[in-house]
Order: structure tokens, then sequence, then C-alpha cells
């Protein structure tokens, strides 16, 4: 790897990191848009997400509480573009050729841990309160989600994303080779992303917005920079895994073009799947963290282990093999 | 058992209040104050066990303070109004809080708002008025238009905008 | 409470920046309500779909930290003064106050009681007053927009006074409360 | 020089008549004299111990020829069984200067007698003379048991005499049958001359011997006098049971097994015994309260297991039995002691009211290090012989009794471990501190247990000598 | 120390040590700790060797330092060491008798690793157990009691285990195990897999392991991360240098896993698990990184059952990563517990701001429990998932992964428990650990940083170990380690995560941020008072809720109830002395009956 080629590569990098924060950013818009429009009323600008993060970071007086404090925006931004970083965008592999889906899940986890920690030390009972349930929110969800990766990585043959884009382009999606697995990867989705039925955590009325409550100024800012990169994140993992990661030409023959097309077949991919987790969103009331414990080990784990026992069954007793 | 039987068995001479489209009928009695406690307790056993309110009336002419305790049977449907009186100048009476606990927070208030002495309630102190420095404000006697001269319009203005206008 | 001067590299000119900064505070004012009076009920109807105040950018958010517009509904009784500063003082600057009814502006319907104070402006900067014993939603959301302009023209400066003229709203404030730490 | 086996049982003989003269002469020296005298036995076992390595050493007293004469036919084994019991003798000797009960003459007395007679047991090549010194070592035990004169005292002595008196006829019996049959009483010759007898008597007289030294060997069916005598005897007698009149009946037994009756298929039989000894010692030792009570169970779940490596009958098990005796007298004699001290301080036997009574390093570390050497811990003496024992048990395929008794041993391990909970408790009652005569012997027998735990070659060199006894050596 | 060579430096300096320790009164653990540094650093001039030498002290005891010997005593070594560093400050009364147990301990340690025949293996694994039982007497006997009860099963089950090895060939050495029947082998590796299973606290045998981790916290570090190594040791060496693949694969094999192994897989992913539950409602600090605990070893057990040469090198790292970061949490506990003389983690609180040090030492073994990729915590997980999940096993990958997202929510527990959250009035004057705690603690997080960006080094010494077992090594470059079915590149990651730390922290720069008190907080508008704002306290009561119905079941009381069975039956037994004379000679007369008749039978 010549100089001259790691610098365009990181340069590239950059810039589709940045892209990603920024469609992030557009993405939460266009979801309080819809949001608005479902209540029948006129609702923001899409760009308004892009002024709220100015204000923010333009804020006079930053209000912290202990060094610990400041783990929680630095972690957070930096451990979400990091695991941007790993996931294949638009059939462009950036560092995914170097780490698999483990390291990602692994990632993923640093963000959530520097944020927890960061609201941990503002030392205020409802961050503690909050912490609590995104953690246990998080037991809830990965459960079916975990055997949802299972059943990739065991039908697929591969940890790895990018051989796992290449065989889903070879192949079939992943969508279409396990159905079922993708159901239970949607409504974990909702879970990952926070998204009404499941934003107990950072729930206004009764903890007052929970981990948030003593981010204000540039931290804010900077959270919400981590959650509109989560929100593409999350988008795109379910796009990687399941929907061939919007690789619709071979970058080997056409080049250029071919990533231009795939990115933007990309960005629509993502866009549908934001889009469902926006109309849940938009109807439904919150749930009680119990209950969600409760629905996730119930109705999802059965369905993703039904998946499961398809991978299983397809991969080692029919032999078909990707 | 109806009000006015009890009223009878006691010994008690009651007042029957006519209030326009009220269908449920209401007794007014004067009672020694410190024969209270067993009428209101005879009352309960008789099926009064709602205890409604105790409210308090600054007679300043008469120079007493009215202690009212209003007690409502459902069984019967009637509202039955026990009255006492006590000197203004310094009111004290005993608590009543064992036969109803709620009696309790009553007494704070008229306490506060009437300076009323309630020997045996020890939660007396600070109860809605915060940081009250100044005689009890439902006395008659006390001027709410002087202290608000007084204690508000006497607050300096902050110069800077607020002054223009 | 110094005054930090703002570390931004100079490569946009002092001037600009502050224009870009109002206009920034201006599209996107975060309120958090108190309801301290009867005029929280107007709050809703400016929610939703009717007069939407959403379409400013104007969002109900749960705590002071990440507001920057308090709206005092209604009469202010001496306790709730209390938690209406430790609020107010909670908030971040730029912060912006609007207060709601006749009873902030001079006691109002409580001008006699001894109870409510007659004149908010005199304990906490007020940029903006809506007269009316409780402005209809049509009001409020004309607050906003007069709030909007006077941000952008830079006349909204409640949170600089309270901060250059500290002491005496503080002393104002404890001429009301005998005791702050409680 | 060649020292004469038979000094080793005629210096105690002769000093325990001495003593009554001593004794008008003072008082006080009485126990200082008997002091020398069992050091002095227990050297000279030492030197008979180094030639006897060197070959068997046959000592024909009053010139009569075997088979008639009385001869001490004293093989290495014996040898090494004598000295650990003089040793142990000696250091008990020591604590029981802490007895102070009136006719301390006839205490001492007794003491030199059972230790004549134990050694004489272990030393003789002649079973009338076996016999002999059994019922002089039951005689001086009884008295001792009963030397407390309390209740207690005298009902374990009654029972000790009723259990030992039945035993020694037994013994009587079958020596008188061999005698009959064989005409001669010198043990060698009656292994060599066995064929002759008829089977069927042959099997009668074995079992009346295995019965009569069972007895003192604390077998199971035979062992219900144990709890009681050691409870009711004085703290310093029981250590002299459990070290000095329990090896040599065991040793006595081994004797009768190998040398005299060396048949194989019964053996299954014996080893039968041993886990059933273990097995009712080590249950019945865990519901006990009192802490007497307890060591003594826990000393017939010792001798249950040195049973069953003489019954398992190959070298190694055999190895592991001898060795276990050396390990189980100086750790049984330790605990018995430290036990003596403990009801003194504490005014009761009862183990639950004893809290805290080891936080004195001077008596817990030596309660510890015995403990762990009963329980069979590596760098203590009590390691070797269990090991042994149980590989034994492996060669020759008794699985399961291997695996019951290491039930039983989890068993031994739950009580002792109950007991240094108790001892080792924080509380804030104050124990007199021991005197020079408590922690000496503690300390000493400690020493023994590390040392020869640490480095236990001296004693393997010893028993590698078992092959010859097995085959009715000496 | 040419003398007796790796005998002597091993198991005599310690040993001897342990006694002159003793007569130290006071500074006895400053010179134990001396004693215990000999043997971490003369270990370095063994690395790659294979001396071996045979000690006769009566019995003979053949011990060799080959590399997997070398590997363990490595870890093992310097967790004494340190512990003992930390226990200088520590141990306030009776430092005597703790410095010579840790030594007895630790030679018996370095001697079972030594240890090339079960009769030396026996030795010193019981000189081990009951050293370790008289330091948790310490504490408190009960505790002790029940430990030793399981140290004394697991020593019966390994004596089951090598008699039946002495049955079928004579001798003791490991060497000599030729010619012996499958149906021997699956006694003794089942004995000796359950004997070790024991130390390692697999599910059923982990009793004993929350009552022996509140004893005194740097020798619990000792305990919990070095000794429970020996039963990795000894199942590894008991599955694959006795045994050897091909007679575990002589048992059949399940999809390359044999069929002897796969069972304990099975066993340590329900282990990972369990612990794991367990650990998160437990609000008695030292309870809950007992519980991790046996959660981590359950992956090892995981490792150890696979058998791929993925797997085991997995299971050894995951085993070296524990030992580390496991020990790290127990001096971190034991830091503050030595600062507050607290337990319980609802009463500690907001320590973080005044014990900084402790708090990123204590912070950087979660990450390296939790698997976050910044620590070598991740690469042993990582290959122990790649491992499962490349066979196909589709009960133990779940239970894994579910396990190590439990790991998470313990892990914050700690974390906000401890030092977030209100920092209450009787801590406010709590001063930063001493200087000895700190070295102690510095020393073992510098393995989870050095190993996380270069995994090359210690790959390299594990698939030494795998060769000698005779398995394929393991695949890996200086930074970067692949498996079947994925790769991860450590320095690419490391690089990747600085520059974008980077940016955030330049974005983060833009402003200044003013310090606020940690009672200037928004409590809707109240007055935070001095009432107990730490919200700790019972931490995860909706999911405490939701699991009760499971929670209810509980082993330990099952194991009480057990042994309640067995007393009562001993009280029956014991009614049969019955005091009696006339009885005794009762028995006697039929004993002699049936001692005749059973003679004659048998002629």
């Amino acid at each position: 790897m010549s100089i001259v080629n790691i610098l365009i590569q990181s340069t590239l990098v950059a810039l589709y990191l940045f892209l990603a924060i920024c469609i992030g950013l557009l993405f939460m818009g266009i979801a309080r848009k819809v949001t608005a429009r479902i209540q029948n009323r006129v609702g923001p600008p899409i760009y308004q997400n892009f002024i709220d993060v100015g204000k923010l970071l333009a804020k006079k007086t930053n209000i912290k509480h202990n060094w610990i404090f400041d783990f929680a925006p630095l972690f957070a931004l930096a451990g979400v573009l990091l695991a941007l970083a790993y996931l294949p965008m638009g059939g462009y592999k950036m560092l995914s050729g170097t780490g698999d889906l483990i390291l990602l899940l692994y990632i993923i986890a640093i963000p959530a841990l520097g944020f927890a920690l960061g609201s941990g030390a503002s030392a205020n009972p409802n961050a503690g309160v909050g912490v609590m349930r995104a953690l246990t929110l998080m037991l809830s969800y990965e459960m079916p989600f975990l055997l949802v990766l299972l059943a990739l990585m065991i039908f697929y043959n591969t940890a790895s994303l990018s051989t796992l884009l290449e065989k889903q382009m070879s192949f079939a999606w992943g969508i279409v080779a396990l159905p079922i697995s993708a159901l239970a990867a949607d409504i974990a989705l909702q879970g990952m992303m926070m998204e009404k039925p499941f934003d107990i955590p950072i729930a206004p009325h009764e903890i007052a917005s929970g981990p948030l409550v003593e981010f204000g100024g540039k931290y804010l800012g900077m959270l919400m920079l981590y959650s509109a990169g989560s929100v593409v994140l999350e988008t795109t993992l379910f796009v990687d895994l399941f929907l061939g990661g919007g690789v619709v030409l071979n970058p080997a023959t056409y080049g250029v073009v071919a990533y231009v097309v795939n990115y933007l077949v990309w960005f629509a991919l993502i866009f549908v799947v934001w889009m469902i987790a926006v109309f849940i969103n938009a109807v439904f009331p919150r749930f009680r963290i119990e209950q969600a414990f409760k629905f996730y080990w119930k109705w999802p784990t059965v369905i993703a282990a039904i998946g499961l026992a398809q991978a299983y069954i397809m991969s080692v007793f029919l032999g078909v093999i990707p | 058992m109806k009000a006015i039987e009890i009223f009878k068995e006691l010994g008690i001479e009651y007042e029957e209040m006519k209030v326009k489209g009220n269908s449920t009928p209401r007794y007014r009695a004067k009672v020694e104050p410190d024969k209270l406690e067993e009428i209101i307790k005879k009352f309960k056993t008789q099926g009064f066990k709602h205890f409604v309110a105790l409210s308090c009336v600054d007679w300043i002419k008469e120079g007493n303070m009215e202690l009212i305790y209003h007690l409502f049977s459902y069984d019967t449907l009637e509202d039955v109004f026990l009255s006492i009186y006590l000197p203004r100048d310094e009111p004290k009476y005993k608590t009543l809080r064992h036969l109803f606990p709620q009696i309790e927070t009553y007494e704070r208030e008229v306490h506060e708002m009437f300076g009323v002495e309630f020997e045996g309630n020890d939660r007396l102190g600070e109860f809605i008025l915060e940081d009250w420095n100044d005689m009890p404000p439902m006395r008659k006697d006390f001027d709410t238009v002087k202290y608000v001269k007084e204690k508000y319009e006497s607050v300096p203005l902050v110069e800077g905008r607020g002054d223009k206008q | 409470m110094t005054d930090n001067p703002n570390p931004l590299p100079s490569i946009i000119p002092e001037k600009d920046w502050k224009k870009i900064q109002r206009m920034l505070s201006k599209r996107s004012l975060w309120m958090i309500h108190f309801c301290t009076g009867c005029g929280a009920m107007e709050m809703p109807p400016t929610m939703t779909s009717r007069y939407d105040m959403e379409r400013f950018g104007i969002i109900p958010m749960a705590t002071p930290r990440q507001a920057d517009l308090l709206l005092v509904t209604g009469y202010v009784a001496v306790k709730t003064l209390k938690r209406i500063v430790r609020v107010y003082e909670q908030m971040q600057d730029p912060k912006y106050v609007i207060s709601f009814g006749s009873c902030p502006i001079n006691g109002g319907l409580y001008w006699d009681s001894y109870n409510t104070i007659k004149r908010l402006d005199k304990y906490i900067p007020v940029d903006l007053y809506i007269a009316g014993c409780m402005p209809r939603p049509e009001a409020i959301m004309d607050a906003f927009l007069k709030l909007m302009k006077d941000i952008d023209e830079g006349r909204a400066d409640g949170w600089l006074r309270y901060r250059k003229y500290y002491d005496k709203y503080r002393a104002n404030q404890m001429r009301v409360f005998k005791r702050w730490d409680e | 020089m060649m020292v004469q086996p038979v000094l080793l049982i005629a210096l105690p003989l002769f000093f325990a008549f001495l003593l009554p003269l001593i004794s008008l002469w003072s008082k006080k020296v009485l126990k200082y004299v008997v002091m020398g005298v069992m050091a002095f036995n227990a050297i000279l076992a030492f030197i008979v111990l180094i030639e006897a390595l060197k070959a068997p050493i046959f000592d024909i007293i009053a010139g009569f020829q075997p088979p008639l004469g009385i001869v001490l036919m004293v093989g290495p084994l014996g040898a090494f069984i004598a000295l650990v019991i003089n040793v142990a003798a000696f250091v008990i000797s020591l604590y029981s200067a802490t007895v102070t009960k009136e006719p301390l003459l006839k205490y001492y007395m007794l003491s030199l007698l059972i230790l004549m007679g134990a050694t004489g047991m272990v030393l003789t090549g002649d079973l009338f003379n076996l016999f002999v010194f059994l019922e002089v070592t039951s005689i001086a035990a009884y008295g001792l048991a009963s030397y407390n004169k309390d209740r207690k005292g005298f009902e374990g002595a009654l029972k000790y005499v009723i259990m030992g008196s039945i035993g020694s006829s037994f013994v009587l019996i079958g020596i008188a049958i061999i005698y009959a049959q064989l005409r001669t009483l010198n043990m060698l010759d009656i292994a060599t001359r066995l064929g002759e007898m008829d089977p069927y008597t042959k099997i009668v007289a074995f079992v009346s011997l295995f019965l009569g030294f069972g007895v003192e060997a604390e077998m199971f069916p035979l062992n219900a006098w144990v709890p009681e005598t050691y409870d009711g005897a004085p703290h310093p007698v029981s250590a002299m049971f459990a070290s000095m009149s329990a090896k040599s009946g065991i040793f006595a037994l081994a004797r009768v097994i190998f040398t005299i009756f060396a048949f194989s298929n019964y053996l299954w039989f014996v080893v039968i015994m041993g886990i059933l000894t273990v097995f009712f010692g080590e249950i019945i030792a865990y519901v006990q309260k009192n802490i007497k009570r307890m060591l003594a169970y826990s000393s017939i779940g010792q001798m249950g297991m040195i049973i069953m490596g003489l019954g398992i009958g190959t070298v190694l098990s055999v190895q592991g039995a001898f060795f276990q005796m050396f390990s189980h007298a100086m750790g049984k004699a330790l605990l018995f002691i430290a036990a003596g001290y403990m009801i003194y301080a504490a005014g009761t036997d009862r183990m639950d009211k004893m809290k805290g009574i080891g936080r004195n390093p001077l008596i817990g570390i030596p309660l510890l290090i015995g403990i762990l050497s009963i329980m069979g811990m590596p760098p203590f003496i009590g390691f070797y012989g269990k090991f042994y024992i149980l590989m034994g048990g492996f060669q020759q395929g008794y699985y399961a009794i291997i695996a019951l008794f290491l039930a039983a041993s989890i068993v031994e391990v739950a009580y002792y471990a109950r007991f240094i909970k108790i001892a080792f408790e924080k509380s804030e009652r104050k124990y007199p501190a021991p005197n020079i005569w408590v922690y000496a012997p503690l300390i000493i027998f400690a020493i023994i247990i590390v040392l020869f735990g640490i480095y236990p070659k001296p004693v393997m060199d010893i028993l590698s000598h078992v092959a010859a006894f097995l085959a009715g050596g000496a | 120390m040419e003398i007796l060579g790796i005998f002597g430096i091993f198991v005599l300096v310690p040993l001897i040590g342990s006694v002159i320790a003793y007569l130290f009164r006071k500074y006895a653990v400053a010179v134990a700790a001396i004693f215990a540094a000999v043997p971490s650093i003369a270990l370095y001039p063994f690395y790659d060797t294979n001396v071996s030498r045979i000690i006769n002290i009566g019995v003979k005891l053949n011990l060799t330092l080959d590399p997997t010997t070398w590997f363990f005593m490595l870890m093992l070594d310097t967790l004494a060491f340190s512990a003992l560093l930390f226990a200088i400050p520590y141990i306030k009364k009776a430092q005597g008798n703790f410095a010579t147990l840790i030594l007895v301990a630790l030679a018996g340690a370095n001697g079972v690793l030594m240890a090339r025949d079960f009769l030396s293996l026996y030795i010193f694994w019981e000189m081990m157990s009951w050293a370790t039982y008289l330091l948790i007497l310490r504490k408190s006997g009960e505790y002790a009691r029940r430990y030793l009860l399981f140290g004394v099963l697991s020593a019966y089950f390994i004596i089951m285990g090598i008699g039946i090895v002495y049955y079928y060939t004579g001798s003791f050495l490991y060497s000599a195990t030729t010619g012996i029947p499958m149906s021997g082998w699956f006694w003794i590796l089942l004995f000796l897999v359950l004997g070790f299973g024991v130390k390692m606290a697999v599910v059923p045998l982990h009793v004993w392991a929350p009552y022996a981790y509140c004893a005194e916290q740097p020798f619990v570090a000792f305990l919990s991360g070095g000794l429970s190594k020996l039963g990795t040791f000894g199942i590894l060496m008991a599955m694959y240098s006795i045994a050897g693949i091909s007679i575990l694969q002589g048992f059949g094999t399940f999809r390359g896993v044999s069929l002897f192994g796969y069972p304990f897989a099975l066993l340590g992913a329900i282990t990972a698990f369990i612990g794991t539950v367990l650990a998160i409602f437990q609000d008695d600090l030292r309870k809950l990184l007992a519980y991790s605990s046996i959660g981590q070893l359950g992956y090892v057990m995981v490792g150890l059952g696979l058998g791929t040469s993925l797997a085991l090198g997995g299971a050894i790292f995951h085993a070296f990563n524990h030992a580390f970061f496991k020990s790290l949490l127990f001096l971190g506990a034991g830091a503050v517990i030595y600062r507050t003389g607290k337990y319980k983690i609802s009463e500690m609180g907001g320590l973080g701001y005044k014990m900084p040090f402790t708090f990123l030492f204590v912070l950087f073994a979660i990450f390296a429990l939790a698997g976050i990729p910044i620590t070598s915590g991740f690469i042993s997980k990582w290959m122990l998932y790649e491992a499962a999940i490349a066979k196909k096993f589709v009960f133990i990958a779940p239970l894994m992964l579910i396990a190590s997202v439990g790991a998470f929510l313990y892990c914050f527990r700690i974390l906000y428990g401890v030092f977030l959250g209100q920092l209450s009035e009787e801590h406010k004057d709590v001063k930063e650990a001493p200087a000895p705690m700190l070295a102690a603690m510095f020393i073992l997080m510098l393995p989870l940083v050095i190993f996380s960006i270069v995994p090359g080094w210690i790959l390299g010494w594990i698939s030494k170990i795998l060769v000698s077992m005779g398995l394929k090594p393991l695949e890996y470059s200086t930074f970067a380690y692949y498996s079947p079915i994925g790769n991860a590149n450590m320095l690419i990651m490391w690089i990747a995560f600085m520059l974008l730390f980077m940016v955030s922290m330049i974005i983060f720069m833009m402003k200044k941020a003013r310090v606020v008190d940690q009672l200037d907080n928004y409590l809707a508008g109240e007055a935070p008072t001095q009432v107990q704002l730490h919200a700790a306290h019972n931490f995860y009561k909706p999911l405490k809720d939701t699991w009760a119905p499971v929670l209810k079941y509980s082993i330990n009381r099952a194991y009480e109830k057990f042994s309640q069975f067995f007393v009562e039956g001993f009280k029956e037994i014991r009614k049969m002395y019955t005091e009696n004379p006339q009885d005794y000679a009762a028995y006697m007369g039929i004993a002699f009956l049936i001692f005749v008749l059973v003679g004659w039978w048998l002629l």
C-alpha cells in the first residue's frame, strides 16, 4: 500500500464518514417532518437538525461535571465513526476487509459504554436510571439480533462483511435467503435505534430524557452527531446484512460509475428501512422496560430461532453453500 | 342512625340548615369544647365515618375563633357541622388526629393561616407558605394591601431594558 | 460567572459569526415550559396540528440544560419563584424568558395577594411579556415570532443583563426568600 | 555394641516396680524419672531399629531353644513400630506432668507397664508371649482408663474390661487350637507348618485370633468400647491409648494375617471389615458434640483405613498401612493432647462452647498441622500412608470400596473443618495460656509431622522391607 | 541455584520464603513480595526451553519446564507478586501467616504446573488447596469450610483418575499412559476433568466460589485470577497432553470435535450464561465479581471442550486475559474496600472522582472483561466465537454471545455503583489508594494493553503450546489474526480509532466548559438535599422482576438440602452404638459366627 494510495483511501473514508453524518442528520429531519405530517401538522424544515446542531455547538456557556463527564461525547462520536468506518457503504469496503462482524459488534459497544460512563458521571439519578434502562433494553434486543447474526454467519459460512457482500451478490440477498431472520432483525432494529415503542431510556416525561439530562451545549451537539451516525450505522448494518449492501453494478466492471450508482441505491435502501422505523415510531406509545424485555425475549426470539434453524438446516443438511 | 336521633340522644340543640337545591339534610350544632371529642366519637360509631373538613372562622368583632368540624354519613347521606368557639387572642385546643388521621393536615393549615395552637400535634411548623415571617395571613387583622405594598412594591427595578418601557 | 471569550479561530469575522449564531439560535429555540399557573393549558394547542410551533424549530425539552427558552405561564407564587430561578440558572446562555398572562406583569388577578410576586421582571430578566388573562395560541405564536425578531436584532439580551446585574437580581430575590439553599 | 532387644521390655518393667521405692524418697521427682526412663527406652529402640534394618534379630531369653523357649524376633517393621510407640510414650509422658489427681505413683507405674506391654507385643516372636503382653497391656489400660474415679471413667473402663477380656479369651482359644494341632508357639514355626492343620479348625483358629486382636485394633463390630473409654479416661491416657495400645493391637493383627495365616482368599473379607470400620467411624464422628468422642470415632476411622490397607494385601498398600500407623500415632496423640488442654481451658468438652480457642498460635498452629495431617494433606505424614493405601486398592481393583472410602473421608473433612471453624472464630472469651507441659509435646509432635512429611525418605527406606514381612518374615 | 534447578527456584524458594517471611512480624508481606518476585524474574531465561529434573524426597517427583508450563507460570507468578505488592498496605493484622500461606500456595501452584507425574501433581495440588483454605479461614470459618469441602471433592476426583491410570499402567508418569483401553480412558478423563473443573467453578460445582471470593481482596485476586487457571492447566494437560488428540477423537467426533469434549463445551457455555445472569443481580461487590469470574471461566471451558486449535488457543488466551483483568478488578475492589470499608455497591458511589487512578485501572479491566477491542480481552473472545461459529454450533454460540452482552450489564453496575453517581457525605475525604496498590494494579494492566496492540507475541507463545500438544498452530501475524471465517487487524483499528478520536477532540475543544458541583443538578427545580440520590440501589430491578420465576431456584440451597438429608441419615446410624455393654458382647458373638461361616464357605 503506497503512501499515496493510503492518502487517497483515507480521504475517501473521511468523505464517506462526513456524508454519513450529514445523511444521518437529514434522516432525523425527515423523520420529524414525516411524524409531523402524520400528526396533521406542518412540521419543521428537513434541515432543522443541522440548525439544532449548529445552535448547540455555538452555545456560549457549557456545563461540565468532572473529567469523566467528557468521556461521553468523545467516545460516542469516535466510536460511531469507527463503527461506520468498518461498514461497507454502497459497496465501498472501507476497513471491513480488515475486521469482521464480531469486531463490529464490539466496536458498536464502545460508544454505548462511553456514553453510559459520561451520563453516569453526571451524578443525576435520572441519568443512572436511564442508563440502566438502556442496558436492559440492549440485553433484550441483542437476543434476537445475535441469533440473526448467527444464522447469517452459519448460512454464508463467513463472519467478514466484505465476503458477505460478495456472497450476497453471487448467491442471493440475505432477505431472499433468510426472510424470517430479516423480519426478526427488523424488529430488533427498532430497539437498537431506540425508536418509539422502545425509546424507554430517553423518555422525556418519565426520567427527564434519561442519560441526556445533564448534557447541554456542545455535549448535546456532539451526542446529536452520534445519534445521527448511529441512525446511518444501524440502517446500513441491516442493508449490508440483508439487502446486499446496495451493490447493484459490479465495481470491477464499471469502475467509479458503479460506486456512484451503488451509493445511490444504498441511500434509497437505507431510506426505506429508516422510513419503516419512523412510521412505527410515529404511531406507537412507549413500552415499560419490563414489557420491552418480555416482548423481545418472546416473539422476536422465537422468530429468530426459526430463522437460525432454517439457516442451520439449509447449510448443514441440504448442503446449500452460497 | 339518623343525625336527629343522635342529637336527641346527646341532648344537643341543633338547627336544620335549608340550602336551595341541595337535597341532603345538613345540621349545625354549637358544642362545648371539652365535650366535642365524645360527640365526634359517638357520631363516628353511628355511621358518620367520613370526616369532610375542619375549617376556622375569625369572628373579629365577637373576639373569638370558631372551629367547625364537618362530618358526613354514607348510610343516611347527612352532613353534620359541629362548631366550638375559642377566645381570639391566643386560641388553643387539643388535637383530635387520633380520631381521624386527616385532621392533622387540617390542623396544620388552620394553625398556619389562623394561628390556632393544637397541643399534641407535633407537625405544626412551616406548611404551605415558604419563607413566611409575618402573622398568620388569614386573620382579619392582617392587611394584605399594606403587606403587598411594603413587600413587593418596595422591591427596586433592575436597570437595563426593563425600565425604558 | 466570568464571561468566557469566544475562542473560535478568526477566519470568520467576529460580527458575522455573531450574526450566524443569532440566526441559529433564532431558528431552533428549544423551550422548557414551566407549568406554573393556568397558562400551561395554552401550550398543547400551540404544539399540535392547528398552530404547530415546531414549524419554527421550537420543541419542548425535558431539562433546562438542553433548553434555551423558559416559558413562565401564569401567576408566580413565592414558592414557585424559587424553582423558576433555580431552573433559569441551570439553563445555558444565550437563554430567553417569555412570561404569559397579566399576573407576572403586575400581579393581575392576585394584585393584593400576600403570596404572589407582582412583577416578574424584578427577579429574573424577562425578554417578552404576553398580556391577557391567559393569551390564546395566536398571541403565543405572535410572541414567538416577535422573540425571534428580537433575537435576530440582538435586543433579546436578558441573559446578558442577568449576568451583568446578577447581584442586583439576587438581592431582589433574597428580599422575597428567607433562605436559598432549601 | 549389640543391644539386647529384651532390654526394651526389661527396663520399663524394672523401673515400674522401682517407682514405689523412689516415691518413698520424694513424690515430685517421680515424673522426671518416668520421663527419663521413657526417653532412654526410645533411644534404645532407635539403636535396635538401626541393627534390625541390617538383619532380623533373634533374642532367645533364658536359653530355651525355639520352639519351646520365649524368643524375641525383631524385624525392621517391628522395631519401627516399637520406636514409634516409645517416642509417642515419651512425649505423652511430658504431658502427663499436668495430671494432678492424687495417687500419682499408681498412674506412673501403669503408664510404664502399658509401655512395656505394647513394646513387648510388637517385638515378640512367640504367640503365647504375644498373649501375655496383650494381657499386660490390657490390664494396665483398664487401670488407667478408670483413673479419674468418676462416673464416666468407671463406665468406660467397665466396657473396656468386658470387651477386652472377651477378646483375650478368644486369643487364648486360638492359641490353644494352634498348640493342640502344631505343638509349637513360635510364629515362624507356625507359619512354616501351617499345612498340617486341618483347614476348618485353621479357620476357627484364625478367626478367634483375628477377633481377639481386633478388639485391641478397634475393628468395626468390636470397637464399641472405644468412644466411652477414650472419653472417660484422663487426657494423657486417651493419647496413650490412641498411639500405643491401638498400634500394638493393629501390629499384632497384621502379624496374625500375614505371618501366621498368610492365605490370601480371606483378605477381601478383611478389606470389607476395614471399610465398614471407616464408614461407621467417620459417620458417627460427624454427629458427635463432645470433642474427645469425636476424636475417638475419628481414630476408629483411621484404624479402619489401616485394616483396609492390610486387607488389600499388595506391597504398596501394606507399606501405606504401616506409614499410616506412624502418622496416626503422631497425629492422634497431638490432637488428644490439644483436646485435653481445650477441655481444661474451656471448662467443658462440648465443642460448640469452645469458640476461638485456637486463636492462640501456640495451640492453633500445632492443632492445624495435626488436623491437616489426619485429613491426609500432602506435606504432612498423613498423606503418604493414605495415598499408598488408595493406590494399593486401585491395584487390586477395589474401585467401589475406594469410592466409598473417599466419600467417608469427605465426611471426615467436613467435621474437622467444622471444628476448625469453631476453634478459630473471633470471640472475646479469654482462655488461660497453656503451660510448658502442654505446648512442648504439641510442638514436638508438630515438628515430627512436618519434618517426616517434607522428607519421608528414611521412613520409606524402613518400609521397603515390607516385602519380606509379607512373605511371613519378621 | 543449580543444585536443585527448577525445583529449587520455583518451589523451594517460595517455601523457604514463607518460613522467613513469618519471622518478620510487621514487614512479612513485603518480604513475601520479594520472595514472590524471584520466580517471576527467574522465569525469563527459561523461555522456550524444556528443562526437566527428578527430585527424590522419599517419593520421586519429576518436574519439567516446557512452553506450556512457562506460559502458565508467567501468568501465575506475576499475579502472586502483584497481589503481595498490593497486600503490603492492605493487610493490617496477622501479616505473618498471610505471607506464609500465600507463598505456600504459590509453591504448590508452581509445583502443579511443573509436575509430570500424578503423585507430585496431587501433592502440590493439595498443598495449594489447604493453603487457600487457611487463607479463607482468616476471613470466616464457614466460607472456608465450604471451600475445603469442594477442594477435597476435587482432590478425590483426581485420586480416582490417578487410581485408574495406576490400575492400568502401574506407574504415575504422564508419559507412561500407553495401552489403556478406551473405556479406561473415558473414566480417567471424566474424573480428572471433573476434579479440575471444581477449581474452575463449572456450574454445578461452582457453589464454593462466591463464598471463597469474600476473603481478603489481594488473596482473592491471586485465587480467582491465578489458582483457577490451575484448573484450566489441569484439564488442558489431561485432555491434550496425557490423553492426546488421537484418544479424544477416539470417542467419536461430531463435526471434528471429540464427543468427549462437546458436552464440556456445552457445560461451559451454560456456566457462562448462568454466571453472568447471577452476577447482574448481586449487590455485594465481591459476590458480583465472583459470579462474573465463574461466567468468564465458562468461556475457557468452552474453548477447552471444543478442542480445535483456534478454540484451544482462544481458551488459553482467555485464561491469560481473565487472570489479569479479573485480578485487576479484585485489586481495584480491594482498594475501594480498603478506603471505604464498605462491601455493598449501593453504599458506595462517586468514588471515581476521589480515586481517579483506581477508577482508570478498574475501567480498563472492565473494558478487557467486556471484550472491547482496544484491550486484549477482545481477541480471546473473538477466537472462541470464531471457533464455535466456524463449527456451526447452534447451542454454544448464542449462549456465549448473550453472556458477553450480559457482561456489559454487570460491568456498568460496578462502574456506576462504585465510581460514578453521587458522592455521599461520608466519602467526602476519601483519598486515592496508596502507592504500592497502584503499582500492583499497573503491573496487571500492562499485558492487557501491550497484547491488544501487538497480539502477535502472545499468539506465538500459544501456538508453541498448541504445537507441543499436537495441534495445528494458529494463523497470525504481528498485528492481525485470522480464522477460517474471518480476520481482524488490531493495528489498523487502533490507528483509525486514534484518528477519529482526534477528530471528535477537535470538535470538543471548540468551546471551554465550566465545571459545576455535583449537587448543581436538574432535579425538577428542587434543591438537591443530602438525601442519598445514588441510583445504584437495586439497580436492575425491572430485570430482576422478569427473571424472578427463574431466580427462585438456587443450586446452593439444593446442596444444603442434599447434605441435610445425609446428616439425618448419620443420626440414625449413630443409634447403633447403644451404650450398653451387653449389646457389645452380643456383637462379638455374632461377629465370631459370621467370620467362621464366611471362612468355611470360602474353603
